[in-house]
């Protein structure tokens, strides 16, 4: 078994762990890949199997593969592997390749008989050694992490080396990321340069330089701190700056810059007596405070204390009240008496060296003098940060909701940015989507149809009978009336087997356990039966429905979410009511009248298409697929389809996930995105 | 003696209580499931996240087990039969729980992971909810028995049971109790449908068989504070005085878990929003209600 | 010997002396609150050792101590409602950046 | 050494410690854990003197108390997991010196009073809640009562202070 735990050979604990070992076979709980709900589509039974549904991968021991996968899927499952505790196993049902995982454990057919003998045989497995006296370690690409070193509080800042941010000056923290990422982050090339402070100079430039001047090593956040050889900043440990090379390094326009041109004219004045002046940095021999820069351009701010020590002369004096009071020297407002404060004309303030960075013209700090030097400003940090709906800046996190997500559609992928509980921003994307058939060239218009079936596993019937209606069209052959009976009668099961299995993932997120049992069983029992079957799993199916309409405060609960705009493109479940609420009853309703609709249906079989022979043409059809609308453009030739643009419900409604979940509580957030029951299938990876 | 008979009724209680949630989450009554269960986790990998506080981690389990444990010293299974008789058993019973919050922070701040993170918050927020609701009744349980000691509330309640002479203070109490021990619906720190586990997420192996652990025990210590302070703890016609409060308090765990599985996970901000426009006046108007009770008819 | 009270007295010095350097030497509003959490403390050890080892009959010192358990409940309720503020409209709770409030 | 003495000692140096801790650490969530175990340790001190209904209520209040000034620490600073190791101190000979001479001060006053005998006959803790309730309900009942009057108002105070501007009509 690869995924056992180690132990040594035939220990004291062996008989425990023969217990443990037969314990562990009994208690399986799996991860599906890519969801549930494909399992439920498949027909898969997972608790008559004894498998239960774990929360993450941490909580898992099986990884129940349902094949085939996407790539990125795959992707995403070796991570989810890697993640669960060992003892852990695969167990592949279907056919398909999945490369990156280790070789499954039991495999089988993708039918709830496979998975029973399935896991039958992983339990045979479990129970004769979840104990290895060898294992081996998995491995996978998308594990690979390179270190790489970020600011806590600036994240855009990225390095290769450890050492301090340059915007704030607190230590970079070791990040992992992946290797196979990819998405290189946008802002790789300006971060790196600019998260070395100056002090990435190499050691040739040293060599070259190194003898040219006094040459004198500053802390670019402890301007006091010198030194004559190149090293670390004993105070904050950032590596210290030779002043003149940093002109050199296009990239630090902010604050070095600015030090380092300042540092030829530079005088540096106590802030306390402004008669102590020196050359060099320092602390005052009188008060021992920190000397602080001067230059023409900052000086005139340092009003109370240093004005005097240079360029005063474009200093104006104002009265707070009283703008009109302008005055050239301090005094009082004839007005009203108060103090006249100073005015810069100068704009560039770039006068605070003592804190060493660029405040990119936050008014609010200039006024506060006297910060000890080296201090990290919050105001800096927070300054230019997106602000929060409660004007708090909480942690700010960001948290992929997906693609294994409980009670989120498997293979979708939700990157929420949470401030606190509440969500700012989300980004939607789908690791299984759609592939165009058409890829390898031209197919026959009956194996166009079997492969958008397949593609679409979660409204297989839906898109067979959607491709079936264009080709029909363009091939000007039309179905018997009975025929589209049948066609109309399955849908409808489809659609009642959709429902369910979408109450049966609601169920689940917000912890409904019986719902989500029941749900998923009648889902289990409907979506292949025969009209006979239906009509008596009918009053079942009803108690159910009805058990969900009185459940106390359910509604409620969903009445405030998930409002969509009049304007939205909506097209699905819909009912007076555009709320989660809403769609929840539209479905409610709709899973009765199409209970309805099968009523008087002869047999139920997924479409197939009607001889078109060798037709050449185009074709357009149209169908409420349980999601919402689909359309399919469709061009023949000569009984062969070349080119087909299909629309897809999921489509439009994605779009619709930012405007519902801004700014509202994480757990209204997920709630409203499950009311829109996107399916990844049909998304554009 | 009356040592290993607590402990006995720790053990037991403590089974039957994982007994009965695993009923009311699968449906399933399995007498062995919790043996099989703890013996799976104690197979299970104890991973430890790669970035991680490790003093808080390993801490929390831990600290929530204690906790709650410790608020099981003050409940009287019959005369006697008490690990110790505070004089201010009510008080320290609360005093322990608070305990339970620190814990779920901690667990949640530890392996740095953003589910358990938002889990451990929201506890505070839910505290915030329920704090009051648990403090305000048992202040009118108090009230009647003129003593926080949990043996003399409970024999206060030889004529009458609580429940009977305020009602309200148990429906509160009862409500803000199921908050405390998160069980469905208030179950917002570790909701697996929006956190994929929250607080809880990132424990394995034997971490998570603690945690789960302290998680039954504090359902078990809410269940018996009910009984003690509103049902009458041992007091009871023909069977012995245990075998009552054995009675009593797995009737209403089976009932605190049963009753969840009907309802929709409570939001954070409804259930802020109930607890203090909704709880907190009721609880006053109780407090008022059972101080007019006890001067006008002493029971 | 009056040992315990001793013992009682310099324990509150000692969190006394952490309390008095913690308030003065952070920078951050919540952490001076935290140093001021813990002089607090140190004067309740103090109010309930004399309680306890010189006048156990006197209740009064009990109710002391609960006066100053609400100063300290006070004292955050307020602390955080000003931090708030600040936050809200300076984006920091440092000293070191309030420095208009200087007179 | 009395048992009284070891556990004061026991519980004291923990509380210390834990205070000390509040100001070493660099995650804002460790400083406010290590304040509320600190004050957690006092509570202990405090069931060790026999203050029972203090202990306990120390115990519960700070336990809550300190869970709060860990989310605002965290509000505030953003604490990146408490690996950012800022330096959030100043002047910190003056307030070394400072925290030093409160310490040996208070510890001065300890050791050379002249404290007198001390009390053995303690009221026992049923009786002493007992007699806490006849004082605060009684003679004290007028601090009391203002003392609860206060802490309302600063809820209030505090509310008013942390809704936003805008809520208030005057959007600046």
């Amino acid at each position: 078994m690869i995924g056992a735990r180690e132990t040594t050979e035939g220990g004291f604990f062996s008989p425990l762990q023969n217990i443990i070992s037969r314990a562990t076979a009994q208690r399986l709980s799996c991860l599906v890949v890519p969801g549930p709900e494909l399992a439920l589509a498949s027909g898969l039974d997972l608790p008559a199997a004894g498998l239960a549904l774990a929360a993450g991968p941490r909580q898992a021991n099986v990884l129940l593969l349902v094949l085939p996968l996407s790539e990125k899927l795959l992707t995403a499952a070796s991570i989810a592997y890697a993640q669960m505790p060992r003892p852990r196993m695969v167990l592949a049902l279907g056919e398909g390749t999945f490369s990156p995982l280790p070789e499954a454990d039991a495999t089988g057919p993708l039918t709830s008989e496979g998975l029973m003998e399935a896991t039958k045989k992983l339990r045979q497995i479990m129970a004769e050694g979840i104990f290895a006296t060898k294992i081996d370690d998995y491995d996978a690409p998308a594990l690979q992490t390179r270190i790489e070193y970020t600011c806590p509080m600036h994240p855009e800042v990225v390095s290769d080396e450890p050492g301090s941010c340059p915007k704030c000056g607190m230590f970079l923290v070791p990040k992992e990321t992946s290797t196979t990422s990819d998405t290189p982050s946008p802002h790789d090339h300006a971060t790196m340069a600019a998260s070395r402070p100056a002090a990435s100079v190499s050691s040739a430039e040293f060599a070259h330089t190194a003898d040219d001047n006094v040459a004198k090593y500053v802390c670019p956040m402890h301007p006091e701190v010198t030194s004559d050889a190149p090293g670390n900043c004993p105070k904050c440990g950032m590596n210290l700056v030779k002043p003149d090379e940093s002109e050199g390094h296009g990239h630090h326009t902010h604050s070095h810059s600015a030090h380092a041109d300042s540092e030829k004219t530079a005088k540096y004045v106590c802030p306390m007596h402004p008669e102590v002046t020196s050359n060099e940095p320092g602390s005052c021999p009188k008060c021992g405070m920190f000397l602080e820069e001067v230059t023409k351009a900052g000086g005139e701010e340092q009003h109370d204390h240093s004005s005097h020590a240079s360029g005063k002369e474009a200093a104006k004096y104002t009265c707070p009240m009283h703008p009109e009071v302008i005055s050239d020297s301090p005094g009082q407002c004839p007005k009203c008496g108060m103090n006249l404060e100073q005015q810069t004309t100068d704009d560039e303030h770039d006068g605070h060296q003592s804190s060493g960075h660029d405040h990119g013209g936050n008014a609010l700090l200039d006024g506060l003098i006297g910060l000890e030097p080296g201090f990290m400003s919050m105001i800096e940090m927070t300054d230019g940060t997106p602000r929060s709906s409660n004007g708090l800046q909480m942690e700010w996190i960001t948290a992929p909701f997906g693609p294994f997500f409980p009670g989120l559609p498997g293979g979708l992928t939700l990157e929420l940015e949470l401030d606190g509980d509440t969500v700012v921003e989300a980004k939607t994307g789908s690791l299984t989507g759609l592939q165009d058939p058409l890829k390898n060239g031209p197919l026959a218009a009956a194996d166009y149809v079997a492969a958008l079936g397949v593609q679409m596993p979660l409204a297989t019937i839906a898109y067979r009978l959607l491709a079936c209606r264009a080709i029909e069209v363009a091939g000007n052959t039309f179905a018997t009336p009975e025929i589209k009976a049948i066609r109309m009668a399955t849908l409808a099961r489809e659609r009642i087997a959709s429902h369910l299995s979408w109450l049966s993932q609601l169920g689940r997120q917000l912890g409904l356990k019986a719902v989500e049992r029941e749900a998923a069983t009648l889902h289990l029992l409907v979506h292949a039966a025969d009209p006979a079957t239906i009509q008596a799993l009918e009053p079942r199916v009803k108690k159910l429905l009805s058990k969900l309409r009185r459940t106390w405060f359910l509604s409620r609960r969903l009445a405030t979410v998930g409002a969509l705009p009049a304007s939205a493109a909506w097209d699905g479940p819909t009912s007076h009511d555009n709320t989660a609420a809403g769609r929840f009853t539209a479905r409610l309703d709709e899973i009765a009248t199409s209970l309805n609709e099968i009523k008087g249906a002869s047999s139920l079989s997924a479409p197939t298409l009607a001889d078109i022979g060798t037709a050449t043409g185009e074709g357009h059809a149209e169908v409420q697929t349980p999601r919402g609308l689909a359309s399919l453009h469709i061009k023949l030739e000569s009984g062969k389809v070349v080119s087909a643009t299909l629309k897809t419900p999921s489509m439009r409604h994605i779009k619709l996930v930012n405007p519902l979940i801004e700014q509202r509580e994480l757990a209204d957030a997920l709630v409203a995105v499950a009311s829109l029951d996107l399916s990844p299938w049909e998304l554009n990876t | 003696m009356s040592a290993v008979l607590l402990i006995l009724a720790l053990t037991v209680g403590v089974y039957a209580v994982a007994v009965l949630e695993d009923w009311a989450s699968h449906n399933r009554l399995r007498l062995l499931g919790p043996v099989i269960s703890t013996l799976a986790l104690l197979g299970q990998e104890s991973v430890l996240h790669r970035k991680n506080d490790r003093l808080f981690f390993e801490t929390a389990p831990i600290l929530l087990l204690v906790g709650a444990l410790l608020s099981l010293a003050i409940i009287p299974l019959a005369p006697g039969l008490i690990v110790t008789d505070l004089a201010t058993g009510a008080l320290f019973f609360n005093a322990a729980l608070a305990y339970v919050l620190v814990a779920l922070i901690m667990a949640g701040w530890g392996p740095d992971g953003a589910y358990g993170m938002i889990g451990g918050w929201r506890f505070l927020g839910q505290l915030i909810a329920y704090a009051m609701l648990v403090v305000m009744p048992i202040t009118t349980v108090a009230m009647r028995a003129e003593s926080l000691s949990t043996i003399t509330i409970v024999e206060s309640q030889a004529q009458l049971w609580n429940i009977v002479y305020q009602p309200l203070g148990f429906v509160l109490f009862a409500i803000a109790g199921m908050a405390m021990a998160f069980v469905p619906p208030f179950d917002l720190p570790n909701a697996e449908g929006e956190l994929a586990g929250g607080v809880e997420a990132e424990y394995t192996g034997v971490r998570r068989m603690v945690f789960r652990l302290g998680r039954m025990v504090l359902i078990l210590s809410v269940a018996s504070a009910t009984t003690v302070f509103y049902l009458g703890g041992w007091l009871g016609p023909w069977l012995p005085d245990w075998a009552w409060s054995a009675i009593k308090i797995l009737a209403v765990t089976a009932l605190m878990l049963a009753g969840g599985r009907m309802l929709p996970r409570v939001r954070e901000g409804t259930l802020l929003a109930w607890a203090w426009k909704l709880g907190i006046p009721l609880a006053l108007v109780n407090i008022f209600l059972v101080g007019v009770l006890v001067l006008v008819v002493p029971l | 010997m009056s040992m315990e009270l001793i013992v009682a007295l310099s324990m509150a010095a000692a969190l006394f002396g952490t309390g008095v350097y913690g308030a003065l030497s952070q920078t951050n509003l919540v952490m001076i609150m935290m140093g001021i959490e813990l002089i607090l403390a140190a004067a309740l050890i103090n109010m309930v050792a004399f309680w306890r080892y010189l006048h156990p009959e006197a209740m009064e010192a009990q109710m002391f101590v609960l006066i100053v358990m609400t100063v300290m409940a006070v004292e955050m309720a307020v602390g955080f409602g000003v931090a708030i503020a600040r936050f809200r409209s300076r984006g920091s709770v440092e000293m070191e950046e309030a420095q208009e409030l200087k007179g | 050494m009395s048992l009284q003495v070891f556990f004061l000692l026991a519980f004291g140096g923990a509380a210390v410690w834990f205070g000390i801790v509040v100001f070493l650490t660099h995650s804002m969530v460790r400083s406010a854990l290590a304040l509320l175990f600190s004050q957690t340790a006092i509570g202990a001190m405090f069931l060790v003197m026999q203050a029972e209904f203090l202990g306990v209520l120390q115990i519960m209040m700070m336990a809550t108390e300190m869970s709060i000034m860990a989310i605002f620490m965290v509000m505030f600073m953003m604490d990146p997991g408490g690996l950012g190791e800022m330096d959030m101190k100043h002047q910190r000979k003056t307030s070394l010196a400072a925290g030093l001479v409160a310490f040996f001060g208070a510890l001065a006053v300890a050791v050379f009073a002249d404290w007198g005998p001390l009390a053995t006959d303690i009221p026992d803790a049923g009786e002493q809640v007992r007699l806490l309730g006849f004082e605060l309900l009684g003679r004290s009942m007028l601090i009391f009562e203002s003392a609860g009057l206060t802490i309302l108002t600063a809820m209030i105070a505090a509310t008013a202070l942390a809704v936003q501007a805008r809520e208030r009509g005057a959007k600046a």
